[in-house]
């Protein structure tokens, strides 16, 4: 293996990091979701690190696994957006507390 | 050993004199409560039986040589063992006739005088009540028994004071007697538990016999705080305002508890332990100062009562103080002696009081007088009988009694109790005759007598009987002085001389007419002013009759310190601290909760930042450790 | 060899599930979703029973079954099966999607039937999530309540962001125990488990199990999905779905092999804060829903107390809590649910008057808030005092005692709840609340179950023994 | 312990009694107030007879546990169902009995909810009478918690005066008690290593350390204690007995503050001498403080119910006083002034009931001169008012001498400033008597009814026990010997010298480190 286990990991971690950093600051429903799929990413690349380094194919079994249920974790997500959207036409995760945004819809963005 | 065991059959004999007033207390408060008669009767038949006894005892132990004591053992904890028993010696046989007696007559004459009460089957099973607990009271051989019987006098006290409820003034008096009865009883009981847990004795005779092997400090101490239960019980300086106030109860009530036997045990106590107390210089010094205030203070405010149950209540803790101070000057004889004469003539002024009182339905001597008090003709003799006895006038049994206190005084280690002395004997005298004078030689009289006299015309005599019985006792019983010295003195108290100086056989008689000739100077003469020389000065006056400013010092110090002082302050520390601090518990809790609560209705993004900080933040902390 | 009698009821559920979703595709029929939703549900409680006893293992070792995970799912099919008892009037979901609310609970079901058996990482994910997705939906199927949208949302945003950190703990745990079974971490991770990488690893894999449970601070989504998810989903999610989090957990933890104090620390931080925060904020709670979510923070925290010891007793003291959390928390539910009308949320001064509108609700009521405070002679109790003995083992008296305090707490809003129950006399003449006879018998079950299991314990307790013997091979 | 085995077991079939008529009261239909009434009559009359026989039939020559009974009952945490009742459990029987049987008759007339009433107070004194027989430290928490929480229901569904605020207060308070002694059970469970939590085999010598003693006994001590009203944990009692309705104020004054001193005296001292040993100096100066402090605000109080709640501090008080002392006397005192004060406290409920309603108020200054309407109900105030003072032939007086005897002799000075007490108590009882039985009665009473001789049955059960147990003190005391013996011999060979005068010791120790 040409790059070390622990560089993957480092990557995965940084990685790992930006979509949480993602997730806390972006104002925007689709981009928090965005932010989970790059940590589940990040995640996914530490399995296909740690498998090359223990020689094992599990790690990238699993990496495969991985890149389904997100696919699956974002229709959800995405469906549910989508229904917010329309309830209350924003997709600020501000205004769907307590429906405050409600009354302005033009705010969205 | 200090004593033998009674016999048995005395033992029955002194136990059926305490036991059936109580088995008649039990049977009129459970059954009879609804019938008088028969509650009367049952009360009479219990409290004669009684008298029988301890005539029977009397008689059978009449030259008794060595006291006798027996005890059961009635509880035990541990180490500690509660005996009850009975001790007979002269002491405890004179005290029980005289209880039975009196108890017995009072109650003969109660049968007119509470005639019609709605109450009269209540009154009848106190009466039972106190019976018993006196007679058990004077038996007693170890301290705890008699202090267990000394709490039960006390409430019986309470219930007859406050016998008539409604009227408030009654059951505050009866709350008044009760709780400073029970301020010195306290001292008494820690006095007995430092004989009990540090002497190893409670029993009277190993106290009295071997008090001289305990430490000096330790005798003092205890004789000091059971000298304080004397003093409540006797109604002794400071703790004497409550027995005025008694007054407030029945007067046959008066005549039997608050002056011939239960403020008497105090008296009778000091004489129980009177070999121990000797012990202690400094206890009889305090015993002789105690007695010489109290002697004094209440003779003057005697001076200006017009209440006639009030002056004889003055009196009697005059006469209290006076046996205090003969027992405390060493003349255990002599303060007996008057403690039994006393009984019979303050008795009797008590009885012949409440016959006016009923008559005229006024306690103010002036109003009984102007009422025309001395148409009752018998009832005035027996009175004037009885001030005579009380001013120590021979032939009458207060003279007898009166001189051994004085030479019992003389003899003492100071001056100042002997002159103390005459100056109560002259102001006895003269309180007592101020008086009569004024019922007997009022200025001016109503047309009519005295309202009807209550009650059937069979129970007059009955009550009218009493007061010549009583009369007849007061006149012969200063005769038996010498056969009474020899039962009370027999059994190894050494009583020092009582036949003191000459002067003093003269000097105090003098004194005691002197009174009486200022007495009728002032409200005997035809046109007297009928007003005292105490009176002419007001703020002596006031000072008297306002009891030296002892209620208000009491008053000021339950009120304002207790109540208002300590009390709040502790209802304040209750609601302000306690209370405050729980509340603040409580609602910072619950402000907590309601912080935490708004905490979860941020954005989602920020609770996610608190997941990740709370996660990441944990590890680097563990990590770090 | 695979045996495939091991895995009937599994299969079973999956059968149901099936039904469900071809009833999904025909005209929805209310009356007979609810119908065979309940034959189906409790044939397969029989099967569950039926297979308590099985011993094996499935698809090369990923999958087992012992008496630890039967045992689960017997419980989780409980929670099913109650959850479906309570839909005879299941008000709060739309008629049309009745269907499908039988299909994602069957679905969920199964999903969690799995992950208790799952001994491997991936397939423990990919149970978890599954039994998640359905939850997500379930939660949105509300009707005509803006909250069920929006509260779904948040419960997925954190149950993916959490699954997200168990995966990167996965990762990070595969990566250093060298294997994705449990059987090999369990001989490998303990000797390790101080080193920084695997601690890491082994906290942030235990994030998705803490979501499930509701443990701080994963619980955000707890009262916003409790109050705004139809009743009878709120109610599976406080019984099914804590209990099978509470078996995956014990799981995963058991790898730790008991020897790390960090750990542990790691674990009383989140134990006491759950407890407080949950207790604290359920105070301040109007709506009973809302205030149950929060009392599920708290009891999460309790089953964490057993958890922390990191000993059989512990993982066994937690199992029986995980048991007497289930027929509690449903006891309440059940009452939410009767006491609400058309399905709308309810206050706590709702239940005014419950002690005669229907009596028995109200005495099962009565135990289980007591149950719930800890108080005996109830099944409750049973637990705290395992969870206690079980940390008192360990010294951590401190910590009883703190639990302790925070019951007290808790005992302020459940007696509350209770004095409205009992005393509070409701405005007008509601009329009384029709309990049909097998909820009438289900209530009386639930009253014998918390009594008995206050009084008499043993076998239970036992039981929970038994199966955690099982986790360490 | 010695433990002697029942020949029959007693001690279940009155628990089981007492579970059956619950039961029975229970699945009676609703309206029939009558039955339920019938039933828990005939339940309490049933177990007070049981009670009676067992005090009665106690061997006070052989001593020890007797009748006792052990069921195997959840073997794998070590618990054992153990029953036995030793000298001070007896009288307590004694009194759960009396004072079930009386609150039964004293709530005769309750029209409100009467099934739920009878149920929930038969439930309460269930968990007493367990309470007090239960040797398992299991059994004995179950029960503590069982007979606290109905408290709740009672209090709020039936009660008077702010009884919202009343009942959660106690409650929570009672339950933060709990919280300690859940904690202390367990924590010497598992320090213990035996695996078990049956209290004989804990009980043994060297099981527990110093240390460790220390540590539960203080958790018992305020667990217990926040029941047993110590100050400064009182303050839920008084608004509790103020909120609650009769027959509950005269359990919850007569048998369940005793419960917290049970709890302190079985649980604290049998197990942790040395840590009783340890902390008695601060139960003696607690104990002084609740004496005082309880007489003083009763002094200020307005309200009947206040009053008497806080003369229970007090009195509560002399119990604490006693344990702290370490000696046969005080702790025979102790024991004895448990049942004494039960007993004295349920009559003074129980006309305070009656006063309150036929007056429909408990002002004390609206009251006044009722015994002229109410004779026979204003006897028995003034009777338990009497017991309360500690007037001699009364129970209350033999108990309270022997705690002051004990506590003299350890604690000097406490003892003397407890003892001045005794002249407030006086003074605020006998207050209260004469403003709300004497004195001139207000027109508007006029109308008022004596108790019926129905409704005097219980209170004369009171009446006589209070006079029966005053006049012969020796029955009581030769139970409560039998168990305090052997305590305070085991505990004056644990130091080699009595417990007493190690404190004497301690003291000094202490009183040197001064300036």
């Amino acid at each position: 293996m040409i790059v070390p286990y622990t560089h993957v990991m480092l990557l995965g971690g940084v990685l790992f990091l930006l979509g949480m950093i993602c997730t806390l600051t972006r104002r925007n429903l689709i981009m928090i979701i965005l932010g989970l799929e790059i940590m589940l990413n990040a995640a996914a690349i530490t399995f296909v690190g740690a498998g090359l380094h223990l020689q094992q194919i599990e790690g990238q079994a699993i990496a495969l696994f991985i890149l389904a249920v997100a696919a699956a974790e974002v229709s959800v997500g995405l469906a549910l957006v989508v229904c917010i959207y329309r309830q209350t036409g924003t997709v600020d995760p501000q205004c769907i507390e307590g429906n405050k945004c409600q009354l302005k819809p033009d705010q969205t963005g | 050993m200090f004593s033998k065991p009674v016999p048995a059959d005395s033992l029955y004999l002194a136990w059926a004199a305490a036991v059936f007033p109580l088995a008649a207390f039990g049977i009129i408060m459970i059954f009879l409560r609804r019938l008088p008669k028969a509650a009367a009767g049952v009360s009479l038949s219990a409290i004669a039986v009684s008298l029988v006894c301890a005539v029977c005892l009397l008689a059978r132990h009449w030259h008794l040589e060595m006291p006798l004591e027996s005890t059961v053992q009635w509880m035990a904890s541990s180490d500690f063992e509660i005996p009850v028993g009975v001790l007979i010696d002269g002491l405890s046989l004179l005290m029980l006739v005289i209880v039975s007696g009196i108890a017995f007559l009072v109650q003969l004459y109660s049968i007119g005088y509470m005639a019609g009460d709605p109450g009269y089957a209540r009154y009848f099973g106190f009466m039972s009540l106190f019976a018993w607990a006196m007679t058990s009271l004077v038996l007693a051989p170890n301290i705890l028994q008699l202090f267990i019987f000394w709490e039960l006098v006390g409430l019986s006290s309470y219930l007859l004071i406050g016998f008539w409820y409604e009227k408030l003034s009654a059951s505050q008096a009866g709350k008044k007697a009760f709780v400073m009865t029970r301020a010195g009883d306290t001292l008494f009981f820690c006095g007995w538990l430092i004989l009990l847990v540090w002497g190893g004795t409670v029993s009277i005779l190993d106290l009295n016999h071997s008090a001289h092997s305990l430490s000096q400090a330790m005798v003092t101490a205890s004789a000091l705080l059971v000298f304080g239960g004397i003093a409540g019980k006797s109604a002794q300086f400071p703790l004497m305002t409550w027995l005025p106030d008694a007054m407030e109860g029945p007067a046959p009530v008066s005549a039997l508890l608050h002056s011939a036997t239960m403020v008497a045990a105090g008296v009778f106590l000091l004489g129980r332990l009177f070999p121990f107390f000797s012990q202690s210089d400094a206890a009889m010094t305090v015993c002789l100062f105690i007695g010489f205030v109290s002697m004094l203070l209440s003779a003057t405010m005697a001076m200006v009562s017009r209440d006639i149950k009030q002056v004889w209540a003055y009196s009697t803790v005059s006469q209290l103080g006076f046996m205090i101070m003969a027992l405390g000057a060493g003349g255990y004889a002599a303060g007996i002696f008057h403690l039994t004469t006393h009984a019979g003539f303050k008795a009797l002024l008590f009885l012949c009081a409440g016959m006016l009182i009923h008559a005229c339905e006024t306690n103010d001597m002036f109003e009984i007088g102007q009422a025309g008090g001395r148409r009752m003709k018998l009832t005035v003799l027996c009175m004037t009988i009885g001030a005579l006895a009380l001013s120590g006038i021979w032939p009458f049994s207060g003279f007898f009694s009166k001189e051994e206190i004085m030479a019992a005084l003389a003899a003492a280690n100071s001056p100042v109790w002997y002159i103390g002395g005459l100056a109560g004997v002259f102001l006895t005298a003269y309180y007592s005759f101020r008086l009569i004078f004024v019922i007997l030689l009022p200025g001016s009289t109503k047309a009519h007598g005295p309202g009807s006299q209550s009650g059937p015309e069979h129970a007059r005599a009955v009550m009218h009987a009493v007061l010549v019985i009583l009369a007849v006792i007061t006149l012969v019983m200063g005769f038996f002085a010498e056969s009474l010295q020899n039962l009370l003195t027999g059994q190894g108290v050494n009583a020092p001389g009582v036949h003191g100086p000459f002067p003093a056989k003269v000097v105090s008689p003098v004194l005691a007419i002197a009174g009486i000739v200022v007495a009728w100077l002032e409200f005997g003469r035809k046109d007297s002013a009928r007003i005292g020389f105490a009176g002419r000065i007001s703020p002596v006056a006031r000072l008297f009759g306002q009891r030296w400013y002892l209620d208000h010092a009491y008053g000021w110090l339950v009120g304002r310190i207790l109540d208002r002082g300590i009390a709040e302050g502790c209802q304040q520390n209750e609601n302000r601290v306690i209370e405050k601090i729980l509340h603040t518990v409580a609602g910072s809790v619950t402000a907590c909760g309601r912080a935490a609560a708004g905490w979860h209705r941020a954005m989602i993004q920020s609770k996610l930042m608190v997941v990740f900080a709370v996660v990441f933040g944990l590890t680097l902390i563990l990590l770090a450790a | 060899m695979t045996n495939w009698t091991l895995f009937i009821p599994e299969l079973y559920s999956l059968g149901a599930a099936g039904v469900f979703f071809l009833f999904c595709l025909c005209r929805p029929d209310s009356r007979r979703d609810y119908g065979a939703a309940m034959i189906l549900s409790a044939l397969g409680l029989f099967l569950t029973v039926w297979s308590v006893g099985f011993q094996g293992s499935l698809f090369e070792g990923v999958y087992r079954v012992d008496l630890y995970s039967q045992v689960f799912k017997v419980l989780i099919y409980c929670g099913f099966f109650l959850a479906v008892c309570l839909c005879a009037d299941l008000s709060g979901v739309d008629e049309s999607r009745h269907s499908e609310f039988y299909f994602l609970l069957a679905l969920c079901t199964l999903a969690m039937m799995l992950l208790v058996s799952c001994v491997h990482l991936l397939a423990i994910y990919i149970a978890l999530e599954l039994s998640s997705y359905s939850l997500y939906v379930l939660v949105y199927l509300r009707r005509g309540y803006q909250k069920g949208l929006e509260s779904a949302l948040k419960y997925f945003i954190m149950g993916a962001a959490s699954s997200a950190l168990m995966l990167f703990g996965f990762a990070l745990v595969y990566g250093t125990g060298q294997s994705a079974y449990l059987v090999d971490l369990m001989r490998d991770l303990p000797g390790r488990i101080n080193e920084p990488v695997v601690l890491i690893g082994f906290i942030l894999a235990l994030s998705g199990f803490f979501f499930k449970l509701a443990v701080f601070p994963f619980h955000f989504w707890a009262p916003d999905a409790y109050e705004g998810a139809p009743h009878q989903v709120s109610a599976y999610i406080a019984t099914a779905s804590k209990v099978a989090a509470i078996a995956v957990l014990i799981r995963i933890i058991a790898l730790s092999g008991g020897q790390s104090d960090r750990l542990a620390w790691f674990l009383i931080v989140l134990s006491v804060a759950s407890m407080t925060v949950g207790n604290l904020a359920a105070i301040a709670q109007k709506d009973l829903k809302r205030l149950l979510a929060f009392s599920s923070v708290a009891h999460a925290g309790y089953v964490m107390i057993g958890i922390l010891s990191l000993t059989a007793l512990g993982y066994a003291s937690a199992v029986f809590y995980g048991m007497s959390l289930l027929v509690m928390k449903f006891t309440c539910f059940m009452v939410v649910v009767k006491a609400s009308e058309n399905g709308r949320n309810i206050s706590t001064g709702d239940l005014a008057g419950l002690h005669y509108r229907a009596p028995v609700l109200a005495l099962a009521l009565l135990l289980a808030l007591f149950g719930l405070a800890g108080i005996p002679p109830t099944m409750g109790f049973t637990a705290k005092l395992l969870i206690f003995t079980a940390a008192m083992k360990q010294g951590l008296l401190w910590l009883v005692i703190a639990a302790m305090f925070n019951v007290v707490i808790s005992l302020y809003y459940y007696l509350q709840i209770l004095k409205a129950a009992y005393f509070i006399e409701p405005e007008g003449q509601p009329p009384p609340i029709v309990v049909s006879t097998p909820l009438k018998l289900a209530a009386i079950a639930m009253i014998l179950l918390m009594v008995a299991g206050g009084v008499y314990p043993g076998p239970v307790i036992d039981l929970a023994g038994d199966m955690t013997m099982g986790l360490f091979p | 312990m010695e433990l002697h085995a029942a020949q029959f077991p007693f001690l279940s079939t009155l628990l089981l009694f007492c579970i059956a008529s619950l039961g029975l009261v229970l699945v009676l239909p609703k309206n029939s107030n009558t039955a339920v009434k019938w039933v828990s009559a005939v339940c309490s009359g049933a177990t007070l007879a049981l009670a009676l026989f067992l005090f009665a039939a106690y061997d006070r020559e052989l001593g020890g546990m007797q009748f006792v009974e052990q069921y195997r009952w959840i073997p794998a945490l070590g618990i054992s169902c153990i029953h036995g009742i030793d000298g001070f459990a007896a009288p307590m029987l004694l009194l759960t009995g009396i004072v079930f049987f009386t609150g039964v008759l004293t709530m005769w007339h309750l029209k409100h909810r009467v099934k739920e009433f009878f149920a929930l107070f038969i439930l309460l004194v269930t968990g007493v009478y367990g309470m007090f027989m239960a040797l398992d430290l299991f059994f004995i928490f179950v029960w503590f918690d069982v007979s606290l929480l109905p408290m709740y229901l009672l209090i709020v569904i039936w009660g008077s005066t702010l009884r919202e605020y009343g009942a959660m207060k106690l409650t929570l308070y009672l339950l933060f008690g709990s919280a300690l002694i859940l904690p202390g059970i367990v924590y010497l469970v598992s320090v213990s290593g035996l695996d078990t939590f049956s209290l004989p085999a804990l009980a043994q010598k060297g099981v527990f350390s110093g240390f460790e003693q220390k540590v539960a006994f203080f958790l018992f001590y305020v667990g217990f204690g926040i029941l047993a009203g110590v100050w400064p944990f009182h303050t839920w009692s008084p608004p509790g007995h103020v909120a609650a309705p009769t027959a509950v104020s005269m359990l919850h004054a007569g048998v369940l503050m005793k419960i917290g001193a049970f709890g302190i005296l079985r649980v604290g001292m049998f197990l942790c001498p040395q840590g009783w040993v340890h902390w008695a100096p601060l139960m003696a100066v607690l104990a002084t403080i609740g004496i005082v402090y309880g007489a003083l605000v009763g002094l200020r109080q307005t309200d009947l119910k206040f009053v008497i709640g806080y003369s229970s501090v007090s009195h509560m008080g002399i119990v604490g006083l006693g344990f702290a002392t370490m000696t046969v006397d005080g702790i025979n005192g102790a024991v004895f002034q448990m049942f004494a004060h039960g007993v004295m406290t349920a009559l003074f409920f129980s006309a305070v009931g009656h006063f309150y309603d036929q007056t429909h108020t408990r002002q004390i200054g609206e009251l006044g001169g009722l015994c002229r309407v109410m004779p026979v109900a204003g006897s028995y105030f003034i009777l338990a008012a009497l017991a309360g003072i500690g007037v001699p032939c009364l129970a209350s007086f033999w108990a309270e001498l022997l705690v002051f005897i004990g506590a003299f002799r350890v604690y000097p000075v406490l003892a003397i400033i407890s003892l001045g007490v005794l002249v407030i108590n006086a003074l605020f009882i006998l207050r209260v008597v004469e403003k709300t039985c004497f004195g001139p009665m207000a027109v508007h009473w006029a109308h008022l009814q004596d108790v019926t001789f129905g409704m005097a049955i219980p209170r004369a059960v009171l009446a006589a026990a209070i006079v029966i147990f005053g006049l012969m003190p020796f029955l009581m005391y030769e139970v409560i010997q039998t168990a305090t013996i052997p305590l305070i011999n085991g505990l004056n060979s644990l130091a080699g010298q009595t417990a007493a005068d190690s404190i004497n010791t301690l003291l000094s120790q202490w009183m040197s480190r001064l300036p």
